[in-house]
Parts: C-alpha cells; structure tokens; sequence
C-alpha cells in the first residue's frame, strides 16, 4: 500500500483538519468525536439535515456541508459506521426547535447506530426523524435480508431535502420529501479496480485485468457479479437497463442522470460514460432534465463508476436547481 | 464459584487480548465478503474498554458489563458496534447489581445478549451472522449448567462449532447479504469473532 | 489496461459529447478540430481567453470553460497538444475587435502549435497574444533547455485573466495580469502510480509498492527523481520546501495554496495533504489566505499530488474571488 | 534519374507503412523519457497524408511535399507535429515547382527541412533530438551527391548512425529534458522516426 497518510489510525481527523482549513467560511470540524457542521449552525428556525457514515466516501457527506445542503456531517473510520453519541454529537451542535432530519443510507451499521442516536436525542426531547435511503438495484430487495444499499441516491437526496428545509419547510414536509425522493431514486455501480482500505493496506478484492464487478457498492465489498470487461457502450447500456428497468422509468418520464465516479476514474472515461448514458436514456425516450457528473460519492481510489436516476417533477426541479453552497456542489449562491 | 467484578474485568481484558491477536484474520474474514474492518472495529473497541477499565474498575459485575457495553457503543461503528453494544448492555441488566455471578447468572446474561442482538439486527439461525454462534451457545450454556467457568466452556464450545456452520450459508443479513450466492463459503466474521470472545471468557473463567 | 472506453482513438471526441451533454447551458462542443468554446461566445467587447492542450487532464481545460473564465479550449489527443488549425478555429470562435490571449502551458508541442496559430490568427487581422506558464520547480530552469513545464499553475492562471477579461480590462492588461502571474505562481508534483494513456494500453512507467516519483509532470513522463515512500508529514514538507524555496516565498507573504489531486489520489488522503501543507507554511510565515483544493489539473487516472503556491496581492485576491460559472470551478455567480 | 511527383508521393506512401509499422516501438521508446505518444502521432499523421494523397495527388514533387507539411502540421499535434510539418513545408518550398529533383535538389531539400527543424525547435547537435539524426544525414547526402537514390541512402544511413548516437546524451530539448540525467541511456524517438522515414525514402528511390 502506498498512500499520502502518516498513522492509517489517525486518516479521518488529519482529513478533516485539511477540510477545515480549506473551508472556513463553510464548516467547523470537531475531531472527537468526528463531525463536520455548519460554520454558522445552528440555523434558527431550520430543519436540521445531518447525514454521516464511514469514511473513504469523499466528498460525501463533509463535502456537502453548507446552506442548502446538509447542517452536519457524522464521518466515521474508514468504511465503518459512525457511533451513536458522535451522530448525537452532531444533532446537539445543529438542532432547535425546528427538528432534525437524519438521512441514512442503509447498511445494517448505520441503521443501527443512526437509530439509538435518535433515541438518545429524543431522550433529550429534541424532534429527530430519519430516513433510510436504499436505491442500489445490486442488491436483491426482501425484507427477510438486509435490503438495498444506499449509494448514489444520496447525493440528490441531501440537495433535495437541504433545499427545502432552507426554505423553512417543516420536518414533517421534509421528511415527506425525504422518502418521495427515496421512492423514486435508483442507482448502479460497477467497479474496474478494488479500494484499499488504509487500516488493511491491501486491496479490498482482486479483479482480473479482464474482468469488472458489477453491481459494486461503495465499500469495497465485492459486486453483485463478476463479469467480463466490455466496451463502454455495452457496459453502460448494461447499467442504464439495470437501473431504468428497475422502478421501472418509462418513456416520457422526466429525470436527473447523476453519472458518479467511484474516486479512481478519470474525467476523461466519466463523461464519456455520461455522453453513452444520455443517448440510451434518449433512445428510451426518457427526458434528461438535469445532471450531475463528478466523483461525489466514492469509494476511496477505486476505478469505477456509478449510475444514478432520479424520476423529477416540478417542484423537485425546483429545489435541485435551489442555492448551493458547500465544498463540493456550489450553484447560484 | 462466582465471578467478581474483578473476574468479568479480567475476562473483558483476557477478551481484548484475543481480538488483537486476531484482528487481522478478522478483517481478512471481513474483507472477502463484507468491507474489510470487522477486526479493525472490535480491536478499537476492546482496547478502548481496556482503558476505561485501567481508568476506574467499576465495583459490580453488572456495573463492569455496562461500562464495556457504553465504551464498545461509541468506539466499535458499524454493525458490529451496536451489536455487542447492546448484548453487554442486556447482559449487564440481566445480572443487575449483584456483586457476585454464578452459573446461572451467566446463562442468563449471555441468553440476554441474544436477546439483544436478535432484538437490534433482526437475524435469525441461519442468517450467518454472529446469531449462528451464540444462539448454540446460549443452548448449550443452558444445558451444561454448573459454575461459569462449566458454562462458558459449555459456550464456546457451541460458539466454535456454530460459527464454523456459517460457512456453507448464503448470508441473508449484515454486508455480506449483497453478495447474494457469492457470500456462500465464507465463515462470518462476526460468528468467528463470537467465538473467540466466549473462548477467552471461558479460558479466564476456568483459569480463575 | 481497463478504462471506461470504446476505441482508444475516439476516446476525446466521446468525452467531449459527454461535456457537451452535461453542460450545454454553460459550452458547445466542436468535433472536428475539436473544441469547446462557451454558450454564449463570442462576447462580445472582450478579450478572448482561450488556452488547450493534450487531454487527459481533465478538468484543464474544458472544465473551465465560461462566464469569468476561458472562451475556449482546444483540447489535443491524449497527451498530444492540438494543431495549429484547431486553435486557430477556438480564436476564430470567440475573437473580436478586443483580440484574444492565448495561455500556452510550455511543452515544445505546445508552444510550436500555438504559436502557429498565432500567426496563423494574425494573418487574419485579429490580435492575439499569448503567455507561456512554466511554474514547475522541479525542472531545471535554463534558456538551453525546453525549460519548466506548466502544470498547476495554470488553474489560478486562467482563472485570475478570465476574471481581468470578463471585467473589460485591455488586451494589454491581460497580458501584463498574465504575466506578472506567471512570475509569482510555482508548483511541484509528485506521482504514487502511473498513468495508462488509452493507446498505449500500458502504464507510462513503473513504480515499486516503496517508491514515489518527485517532481512529476502531468504527462506521465516519469519525474526528476525517485525517492523512497514516506510518510504524509515528510512528504509534504519536502514538497513545500522545494516550492516554497524556489521563488522564494518568504515570511510575511500573502499566498494561494492550491493542492491539487492527479486525478487518482481520494480526497481523504488530498485534504490530508493540504493541511499538512497550510501548517508547514504557517511555521514559515507564509499566510495562506486563498486556497483550491481538488483534481483540476490531472494526469488520467494517476495517483499523487501537486502543490502550488502563488503569491497575492489585493488585485490578484479580487480577481480569484470575482464570479466564475464553470464545470469544475464555480463561484460568486 | 529524378523524383517525379509520383515518385516522392510514393516515398511518402513507404514511409507511412513503416511508421505505422513502428509504430509500437516508437511509442515504447518515447515511454521510457516521454510521453508515450510519438509512434501513435506520426502514424496518425501519416496515416492522414496516405487519405490525401488518396483523394488527389498533386502535380509536382513540391505541391506533394507541401500537401504533407499540412497534412502534418493539422494531424500530428505534439512537438513532432510542427518539426515534421515545418521540415516539408520548407522543403516544398525548396524545391520549387519543378517537376523533377535530380540529387541536388533532394539534398536541398533536406537542408531546408533540416534549416526548418531548427529554426523552429532551436535544437542542436547533442540536443538528443531528431535533429541528431537530420544533422549528419544532410551533411552525408551533401558529401554524397549523385541522383536522388544515392543521397537518400547516404542521408539515411547516416540517420541511423546520428540516432544512435542520443543513447548516451542527456537530453537538453524537448519532453526528454525534463528528465535531466535520467534522460541518458536511451533513445530519442524523433531520432530514431527520422531514420525510418529517411530509410523508407531511400528505398523507395532505390526501387524506383
Ligand atoms: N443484522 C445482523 N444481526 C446480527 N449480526 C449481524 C447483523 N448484521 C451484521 N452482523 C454481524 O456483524 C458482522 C460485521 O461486523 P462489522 O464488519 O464490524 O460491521 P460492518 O458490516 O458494518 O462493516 C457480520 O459478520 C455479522 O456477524
Ligand atoms: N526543440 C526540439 N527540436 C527538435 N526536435 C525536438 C524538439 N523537441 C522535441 N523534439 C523531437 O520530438 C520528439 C517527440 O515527439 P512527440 O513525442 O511526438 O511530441 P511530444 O514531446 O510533444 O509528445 C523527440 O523525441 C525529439 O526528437
Ligand atoms: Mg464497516
Ligand atoms: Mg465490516
Ligand atoms: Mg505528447
Ligand atoms: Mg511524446
């Protein structure tokens, strides 16, 4: 393993301090435990819309810290989960009497800890909802099993419920927004290489110089299947079937196309993935009303891509194309 | 004989021994079909209950058991985290402020701990997660019976078989359900890890 | 190798359709020469800022392409600097009455394309200068050599004659703005991985699982020196010394620090990097008071970093913070 | 006998079937100090010149040079695109409009190409560039003379034996010098394109 660390144990704190210093017109860190919040929280009057999970993610959630977005970020270690009082921590540093709206990707380790911190935080009478956020169409969906990751989707989901509750929705009318998001947002990832986690110092899975798991989350954990490598047009067609098949998206259908990078794929491969994805979405006749093309939610250095579709309307337009102002999406402010 | 607080101390430090001895065959575990920290996260979390044992031993075996579980809670993330959290925290209830346990103290905080994993995580036998080594486990502490050093042993013997009959499953909860059939030839890692905490309480217990 | 592509030959022109797709309210793509010029160009009573180069450095320089920024850029090959003609197409896009300065990165192929162009422009009646930015301290400096490459520097270069031109200053201006930049901006990069350029199919070179390449370009041509991995804290301070001391830049100094990823290196470990940098340059006295931290100028897929430093000054500070409306850079607008 | 315009857009034609051939190995070579893009530049650049000479070849032996300064100049991009294109346009114009070149005018125009490369890229010799191989190839076809077959294989042996001669140069212009010291031991791939094409040249006015 190679990478620009010092101790593996101490990557996330020395991350944030650089976080920190890059954007202190944006967003304080608190080192222990980890959170990323607001410079100027807590917001009176505001839904509070705090997300977190494991490290290795960036820019996700820190990245989308500021107004119009999210309130507070809870960063755990490398892929794990953070721990109930650090997401209690963050719910304290941003939370009045307006509420707050925790968003949840689904994985068994942020559901649970993300759950006893709302309990913790109603225990000390503050309003705490959350949601789970589960679009990742990899993963078979039953409610005898884990469910569905949370991947992609959450970045649309963040902007969409930090949009409006800047704009003084309540919590019941974000959390509603929350899940009519969740309800009609559907992603998928492939992967070209394997993350090393720096705490493992080796790569997470080996692939062939021939081969691309399909149906990869975003830590590292192998894909849905293993498949041989294939132009890019076919790979894409495969994800774009994959994802608009599932809700399923139909002609005439509106949608924001959220073409991801997993960290390790260069801009060069990721709008030339973008461009194939528009075309088959054009041939469905669904229309590509907004989109968003960067590396957003990665999974460390892996080489990969994700893609995201989110049905739209009116009024969820509306709040994507609202003000932004954080590290990593910016728009109109 | 029964164990003090002083005991379930020196079992929590004996267990802390044992995951940092193994932490790396557990993430390597965790890596083949979760995400390559289950080791990494109970390691953090053991050493992090060794200080606050070295920090202030509490005077109650339950007292000692709800310090672990508060300091595995915020230390350990992920699943595992709120997992073993909560069956310390379960099994610190069910043996309330007595200052002594006996076997049947045991048994019952560790079918407590069950309980509790099973109320968090919604896995049932079969699901190949941790639940497939202390379900047997709390079997088998219930029909041995005996001091706790008889029932541990009892445990973790149970623990070690169940964890190994996770390997031929299709996982159907934690990181490794997404795999689908290709989680199936895998030991769990937290079955595994399961094991070799009830093993290094047993060990402490019969040393004791 | 295994990229995200179909044949290795169109891989510009698919990327580019891809830009075009995502942006439309921002560029236009031109195929053949290839090009990407703004919506709205050409604006008119403005310099025209246009600068180009070999691709595979994305987000440089399409990805900087608009309101306050470049009129256009003329992306070669991989690697390669375009043609005379493709430039001399951007000029003709976007170059009116108030002329247009061209930003050379110095590389031999570079600075011969362009300066083609140039004449080529010329001969036509428009009035078209251009600036060569060689801010690579890790290239001996010499008038018998090809001299220092451009790297990182070039990002706060356009940005800073974008704002200048957008604001209306002269043609003169820009190119004395340009300039003086030139004079005070320096960088250096280092490499942990190589590149694979899509028609080679192979990486640029190789590097043990211990060895870092110090000095890198962006071209994978492999760097000054190879040095032994080491730790963050280390690397960085070596990193900032060369830079720092090259200038020099000296206590008291008001500066930009921009750390910038080469595309594969995950932002966990580049924010790391930059706050090691920010304390190295507080112990010197060096006052970072603007900073940009992201892949802006990358080489494909390769894991490292560069620092830049550019020193400030009030005209130098008003015009980075001035608005720009880009892909990658986005601010103020 | 002289060069007809058929003849020097046959030669062009030769030479692009052996770059395209080399095409690996000058893209190796450029690797190891470069950029990796010289073998793939030239042969799309040559590659282009074949189309136009397809759709239409020119009268005379310049008019053909001159269609394949620009050809090059707008198809290979890089360093080598405007050196080569540079070194066609100005032997073009050397030679005029005749409708054949005898010797003479062959050896004058490879000292306008040569005049050409170094008025635009500033190299000299020792540079490790292709002027190295260009240099002593036009110094060899100047002591030569004879018809336009003989001073081509002079040109071109001499060629081969200049790019051979980078190997143990540090390189002090283009993309190689960017390597100081490390540049030494290894091949130019301008050189070494030279050569070729100098070769496939001469053995097209061999064949003639
Ligand atoms: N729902 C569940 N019920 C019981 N145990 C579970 C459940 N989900 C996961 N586990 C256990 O947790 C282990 C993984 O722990 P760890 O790797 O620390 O967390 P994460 O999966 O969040 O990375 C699994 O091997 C499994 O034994
Ligand atoms: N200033 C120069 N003068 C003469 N030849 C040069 C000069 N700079 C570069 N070259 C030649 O160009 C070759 C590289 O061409 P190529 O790889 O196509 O361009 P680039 O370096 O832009 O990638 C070198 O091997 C060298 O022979
Ligand atoms: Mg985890
Ligand atoms: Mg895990
Ligand atoms: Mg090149
Ligand atoms: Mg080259």
């Amino acid at each position: 393993m190679k990478k620009i660390i010092n101790d593996p144990a101490n990557v996330v704190t020395e991350s944030l301090r650089g976080l920190a210093a890059a954007h202190a017109e944006l967003l304080r860190v608190h080192e222990d435990p980890a959170l990323v919040v607001r410079a100027d929280a807590p917001v009176p009057d505001k839904v509070a819309v705090i997300s977190g999970g494991g490290s290795g993610h960036e820019p996700l959630h820190g990245g989308f810290v500021g107004p119009g977005m999210l309130d507070a970020a809870v960063p755990g270690a490398v892929f794990t989960s953070p721990t109930p009082d650090a997401v209690q921590a963050a719910v304290a540093a941003t939370t009045g009497a307006a509420g707050a709206l925790l968003i949840v990707k689904n994985y068994t380790g942020d559901v649970l800890n993300f759950e006893t911190a709302a309990e913790l935080a109603a225990a000390e009478g503050l309003e705490v909802r959350s949601v789970v956020i589960d679009d990742d169409v990899a993963v078979a969906d039953s409610t005898f099993t884990a469910g569905r990751r949370g991947v992609g989707g959450t970045v649309p989901l963040e902007k969409i419920t930090g949009a409006a509750a800047a704009r003084g929705a309540s919590l019941d009318e974000v959390e509603a927004l929350a899940r009519k998001v969740i309800g009609q947002v559907r992603s998928i990832g492939v992967a070209l290489t394997a993350p090393t986690v720096p705490h493992v110092g080796e790569q997470s899975f080996t692939l062939g110089d021939d081969e691309i798991e399909f149906g990869i989350g975003i830590h590292g954990e192998p894909g849905r299947e293993r498949i041989p490598a294939e132009p890019a047009d076919a790979l894409i067609e495969r994800m774009v079937a994959a994802v608009a098949e599932d809700l399923p998206f139909a002609a005439g259908d509106r949608v924001l196309l959220f073409t991801n990078s997993m960290g390790g794929t260069p801009q060069l491969e990721l709008y030339l993935a973008h461009g194939i994805a528009e075309r088959r979405l054009a041939e469905r006749g669904i229309a590509v009303e907004r989109r968003l093309v960067g590396p957003y939610i990665t999974s460390l250095e892996m080489q990969g891509i994700s893609i995201t579709l989110l049905k739209l309307d009116d009024e969820l337009i509306d709040l994507w194309d609202a003000p932004v102002n954080t590290a990593a999406l910016r728009w109109r402010s | 004989m029964g164990c003090t607080a002083r005991d379930v101390a020196g079992a929590l430090r004996a267990a802390a021994a044992v995951v940092a001895e193994h932490r790396d065959e557990l993430v390597e575990l965790d890596r083949a079909i979760g995400d390559a920290d289950h080791g990494e996260n109970l390691n953090r979390g053991f050493t992090a209950v060794v200080s606050t044992l070295d920090s202030g031993e509490p005077e109650t075996p339950g007292a000692v058991l709800k310090a672990a579980a508060t300091t595995l809670i915020s230390k350990v993330g992920g699943a595992a985290g709120p997992l073993y959290g909560t069956a310390f925290l379960r099994a610190a209830t069910a043996v309330g402020d007595a200052s002594e346990l006996d076997g049947a103290a045991v048994v019952a905080a560790l079918r407590a701990g069950l309980a509790g994993v099973q109320a968090r995580g919604k896995a049932v036998e079969g699901d190949a997660t941790m639940v497939d080594a202390l379900l047997p486990a709390v079997a088998a502490a219930e029909e041995a019976g005996g001091d706790p050093a008889a029932v541990l042993a009892a445990a973790a013997a149970a623990a070690e078989k169940g964890a190994e009959s996770t390997v031929p499953l299709v996982a159907r909860k934690g990181r490794a359900s997404y795999l689908g059939e290709r989680s199936a030839g895998h030991l769990d890692p937290g079955a595994r890890s399961t094991a070799l905490i009830l093993r290094a309480f047993a060990d402490a217990a019969g040393a004791a």
